[in-house]
């Protein structure tokens, strides 16, 4: 992987960081990195004049031309499997999948193909290509348009990924994810686009594999992804109220996986929760789970709790809808327990 | 190659044709699918909807035309923009409002929402909101008949979207090669979200089927003659365990991709939209002719109208009025 | 689910079970629900007169016919379609994916259409289908045709996932995948095709959620699935020898999950390995684990340790293949170690 | 439509024809592959070598006649039958066995073995394990070519199963779209696994590349003549941005799906093996027209044999001898 120009690992200093939505920072990682190097493009529905359905590439085809700014038709597998063509002929193609619903379709090509090339040549043939897609519930869109599945790319070998929560982290990581020479699947949050918070004006890149203390704390460890994290947050303020003091910690990357820090945490607050918008039956909270339970085994005072996504297919109506996902409530109420303060 | 020049009688004849009521039934049935998208359309602008919607409006003639050309208890598929081919088929309007409100009334009990509305009843094997996602749906369904003696046959709605997917060309091969008495109907209403087909489809649309032995009707999706006929000629054939057919359907939707997409100016002109309606107008056509052939009159027609209005302000009502499901629903039905 | 003519959930007696192979085993459950009920259907590439690349459907077109065993194009999303709409209009579809490998190609039709059809639809329609496909690596089929995938869809709610380890459970699971009215997944180890075992004559099934303790033991706890039960069967042997007994238990199912029965064991010994042949990171060694660790928390002498597929892409090599499984050498070790014996 | 019935003369001044030199490089080739295949075939039945093949013996006029169009730096995309187009490609046969052998001289270290050959020297983007599965890559490196302004070409190769993978439609209809220089090449040898391709294929199979806008050449896929020339075609058209071409390759495998199928008189009869074996053998073609055509004499052609022999003779030796890779590397090159 190409070094970086500047490495950050945590939030920017608040001097002079302007303030832009998500939305924003990811236009702008992709912007400056289409800029930087021409073997970078974008293929996927309606990505150039629409700019996706949810704006975020609005403006890009203008500055870079249909050329690399490529709406394709409706073949999620087609345009991964050219995807995985184009970087191994020396592209770094960004594709966009709209939906992380749609993953389905294209897990052939990203695990069976993206994933392998490399090792199965003898290191021979390398794939660096970036599977933009989103991730997140509550927006009313039901069973086939609400999922988070990240964890079926985390567990491929071969395939990194990428779980922005924050502006700053999203375009670090993004950038980052371009320039790298393996398979990158990165999730959005579709609710978080318009999340507003500090970026620089400054390039920056932040490197995979190092998770990001959201929030410093004593009693209790709260690792959360993505969506998610602001969820801990919440939590946290509630927590504070009530004299508890929780750390909150984001992987940002499934894989690789910060593991030492998970551990860190919980050795140093001796209790933990991790909180995670996939399913929670064999999902990412399962393994980061294990690995705090083994690794801090001899320094918890409860057991390591796992909130996930309720083992449902995600259902419309509203009232049911929102059952499903962790909210800082549960969270807080959780962590009460595993404080003794329940 | 389109029915639409073929006098009316003849094509009566040739096709046993539909009575005078069953014509008026499908004008009823189109109007009922107008009025009840304008509504959806009011919900979702008075904040009134959860979530979005993708609207019929202007393709009501190939949904009431197949739909009309069907039994009870034929299967069918639907898609995102599934609205009209779940009442084509017999859905009840309160119904489908209390679905798209997530209502516990609704056909669902809530739980799938305007983009997976299914009614077993009417033989409603599902909208889906997965691109092409029901073309082994209403394939496997059509196999299903055949393993078990019926003759039920299966149609498959899908847009020129989902001729971007590959898995409409496995199935339909299996459907060509084991004769299943299945039709594919595609919906071509010139685009995909908001790119134009021709941007994202290479070569003939229809050759895509001829190619495996299915035989393709190019039809006028805004003549509900055209549409009944060539789904009469469809099922006639999937009946009779001749096999697979295609529907290549010219239509229009008059609102945007879904209910959010106002501005359209960047991918659509005005004037396209005006010449649809104005020239292409499935129901105005249908008057039109219905008028022409003394089937109704004008005044009949507006009786049918009010009546239509009526039905669909009442179903709102309803589903407005009716509860949300329990919350310790959320967790059933995940397995059966 | 229609009841089961005889329900048994551990090994048969002894007394008179005759000895058969699993491929066998498999075959005559396919036969009996063929027999059973005309809604019953395979569909498959190859799966008539080839009777699969295994030979495990061999003969079962003779007596069924090309219409109940039928050959399919090389489509494995197409038949995966076919067999869900086939199921929805009252069939019980059999579809054959020769390969779990494959099940890239399927997930959308399985994760999006069969998982969620029943609950989308508020209860009304049903997807009875089971997809009978493989896992296992060391056949020296490298990257693409060696993997064990059942963690992706035990992660998805609305499906079912079976892993037979003996010719019983591969029978009794099989029959009762047929009969469920949910979508099953039912993965076969590509190596045990020809392992014996004993299995009765008369008719049985094995319900979903049942784990079944394969040795007895009091010191440490092996949870084991599919092809790593004798790999666990093995280890405990050897452990033996050392004095320390080791229990096997092996969830037969990952979803419907025996919480129960693992935690119960590990509480029972206060020590616990979860083995599996899929790939560590992501897996369902991870679900397993985690749920040990926090259901037996204070009973637990050492932390809960997981032993997956290595995370690597199955290698050709057959010097470096065997390196990327699990063996009975190294589950030993692993279970010294944590017994305080290393 | 083949070309084998046009005079060879007609043909050498239509494409401007290849030496008498490359004639004879071609004739070595398919030798190379024959010989390499026999070996491996023997290796399997010895026991000494892991896994199992699939034989491209039979189709080498396919590989051979398709690479000879292209240039080193062109792209091809293989399959689980691979060995043939790694070696026409340009691989050497010593280290080709010794990935087959799970070597660390072998082109993947030993990682890949016989459904994974790669060679990134040769331009060959690797044999491929998931029927179709390269489909995809092909297209890809093709477009990769336009987006780069090179005239690199890719060439997918494909057997009749991959017909029934959904994404080979997807991608030629994007192949198509954008005009992109990729050749699909369909290698036709009647079965996939165990099954007659016409039981699994419905319609025209030309037809369904057809349908995309895209040139379809049906070849005769045993003379070399035929195979070099549609494909010569066909690599002039994508070096000049004109697009993708389909070429459909009638051959025949002479060996089992793969080294284990022994019996195969369930799914293929002895007489129809005979028969491509005695009439149809593109090696056995070549040597005849090469004959008559004065451009080589029976003895020349003796000597390329002894000296093929030789190679693959020595080939085998030297992987059988090479030592297996570390056990550290097992863990390398997971990621880039
Ligand atoms: C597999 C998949 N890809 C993308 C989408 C997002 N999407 C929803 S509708 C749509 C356009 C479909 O166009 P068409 O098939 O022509 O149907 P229309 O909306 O025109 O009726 C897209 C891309 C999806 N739902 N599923
Ligand atoms: C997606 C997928 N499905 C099934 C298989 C198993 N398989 C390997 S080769 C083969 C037959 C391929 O036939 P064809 O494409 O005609 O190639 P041929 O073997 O005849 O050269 C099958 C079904 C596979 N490798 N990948
Ligand atoms: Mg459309
Ligand atoms: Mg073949």
């Amino acid at each position: 992987m190409s070094t970086p120009s500047a490495v950050s690992t945590g939030a920017p200093a608040a001097s002079g960081a302007r303030e832009i939505t998500l939305s924003q920072a990811i236009r702008e990682a992709l912007a400056e990195e289409l800029r930087r190097d021409p073997s970078v493009f974008i293929i996927g529905e309606d990505v150039a004049e629409a700019g996706t359905p949810f704006k975020v590439l609005s403006g890009l085809v203008d500055e870079f031309g249909p050329e690399r700014i490529m709406d394709s038709p409706i073949s999620e597998a087609g345009i991964s499997g050219l995807g995985v063509g184009a970087a191994m002929a020396g592209m770094r193609p960004v594709v966009d999948i709209m939906f992380g619903d749609f993953i389905g379709i294209i897990m052939d090509q990203i695990a069976n193909q993206a994933a392998k090339i490399h090792y199965m040549s003898g290191g021979k043939l390398k794939a660096p290509m970036v599977i933009r897609t989103t991730l997140g519930a509550t927006r009313r869109s039901a069973a086939q348009h609400s999922q988070s599945l990240h964890a079926w790319v985390s567990h491929i070998p071969g395939l990194k990924v990428a779980l922005p929560s924050t502006p700053y982290d999203a375009k670090g990581l993004l950038k980052t994810a371009i320039r790298d020479d393996s398979p990158v699947v990165i999730f959005e949050d579709k609710m978080m686009y318009t999340l507003k918070g500090p970026v620089p004006e400054e390039e920056y890149t932040i490197p995979f594999g190092v998770a990001d203390i959201k929030r410093a704390g004593t009693d209790i460890t709260l690792v959360a992804t993505s969506s998610m994290v602001q969820v801990a947050l919440a939590a946290a303020d509630q927590l504070q109220t009530l004299g508890i003091s929780a750390e909150v910690i984001d992987p940002r990357t499934t894989f690789p996986l910060d593991k030492e820090a998970l551990i860190t945490s919980a050795k140093k607050t001796s209790r933990a929760i991790v909180i995670d918008e996939g399913y929670e039956r064999y999902g990412v909270t399962a393994e980061m789970a294990a690995i705090i339970a083994d690794g801090a085994f001899y320094y918890l005072d409860a057991p390591v709790k796992r909130m996930g996504a309720m083992d449902v297919p995600v259902p419309f109506s509203p009232v049911l809808e929102d059952l499903t996902v962790p909210t800082p409530e549960k969270v807080t109420d959780l962590a009460k327990t595993l404080c003794g303060r329940a | 190659m389109s029915q639409t020049d073929t006098p009316p009688a003849a094509r009566q004849r040739e096709s046993g044709g539909p009575s005078a009521e069953q014509w008026l039934k499908m004008y009823r049935q189109m109007l009922s699918i107008r009025q009840f998208e304008e509504q959806v359309n009011d919900l979702y602008m008075t904040a009134r909807m959860p979530g979005l919607a993708h609207l019929y409006s202007g393709e009501e003639a190939v949904a009431v035309g197949v739909c009309a050309a069907l039994r009870r208890d034929d299967y069918i598929t639907s898609t995102h923009r599934g609205h009209g081919h779940c009442l084509a088929k017999g859905a009840a309007i309160d119904r489908m409002f209390a679905e798209l409100l997530g209502k516990e009334a609704g056909y669902c009990r809530g739980k799938g929402g305007s983009m997976h509305i299914a009614d077993q009843d009417t033989g409603n094997l599902g909208a889906n909101a997965i691109v092409g996602g029901s073309a082994g749906i209403a394939t496997g369904a059509a196999m299903a008949s055949k393993k078990q003696g019926i003759d039920r046959v299966a149609v498959c709605f899908f847009g020129d979207g989902a001729l971007g997917q590959g898995l409409l060309y496995e199935v339909m091969n299996m459907a060509s090669l084991w004769k299943l008495p299945v039709i594919y109907v595609c919906e071509n209403n010139l685009y995909g979200e908001y790119t134009h087909y021709t941007e994202t489809n290479a070569g003939d649309l229809g050759a895509r089927a001829a190619a495996f032995g299915i035989p393709v009707a190019h039809v006028d999706g805004q003549d509900i003659r055209a549409t009944y006929e060539a789904a009469a000629k469809a099922v006639a054939r999937a009946r009779a365990g001749e096999g697979p057919s295609f529907l290549l359907c010219d239509t229009y939707r008059y609102y945007g991709h879904h209910v959010g997409d106002i501005q359209r100016g960047y991918y659509r002109s005005r004037e396209e939209e005006e010449m649809w309606r104005r020239d292409r107008d499935p129901i105005k056509l249908a008057a039109t002719w219905l008028e022409a052939e003394g089937v109704a009159t004008p005044a009949a027609l507006d009786e049918i109208r009010q009546q239509v209005e009526a039905e669909v302000a009442a179903g709102v009502k309803f589903a407005l009025e009716a509860p949300y499901p329990e919350p310790s629903e959320v967790d059933e039905n995940v397995y059966a």
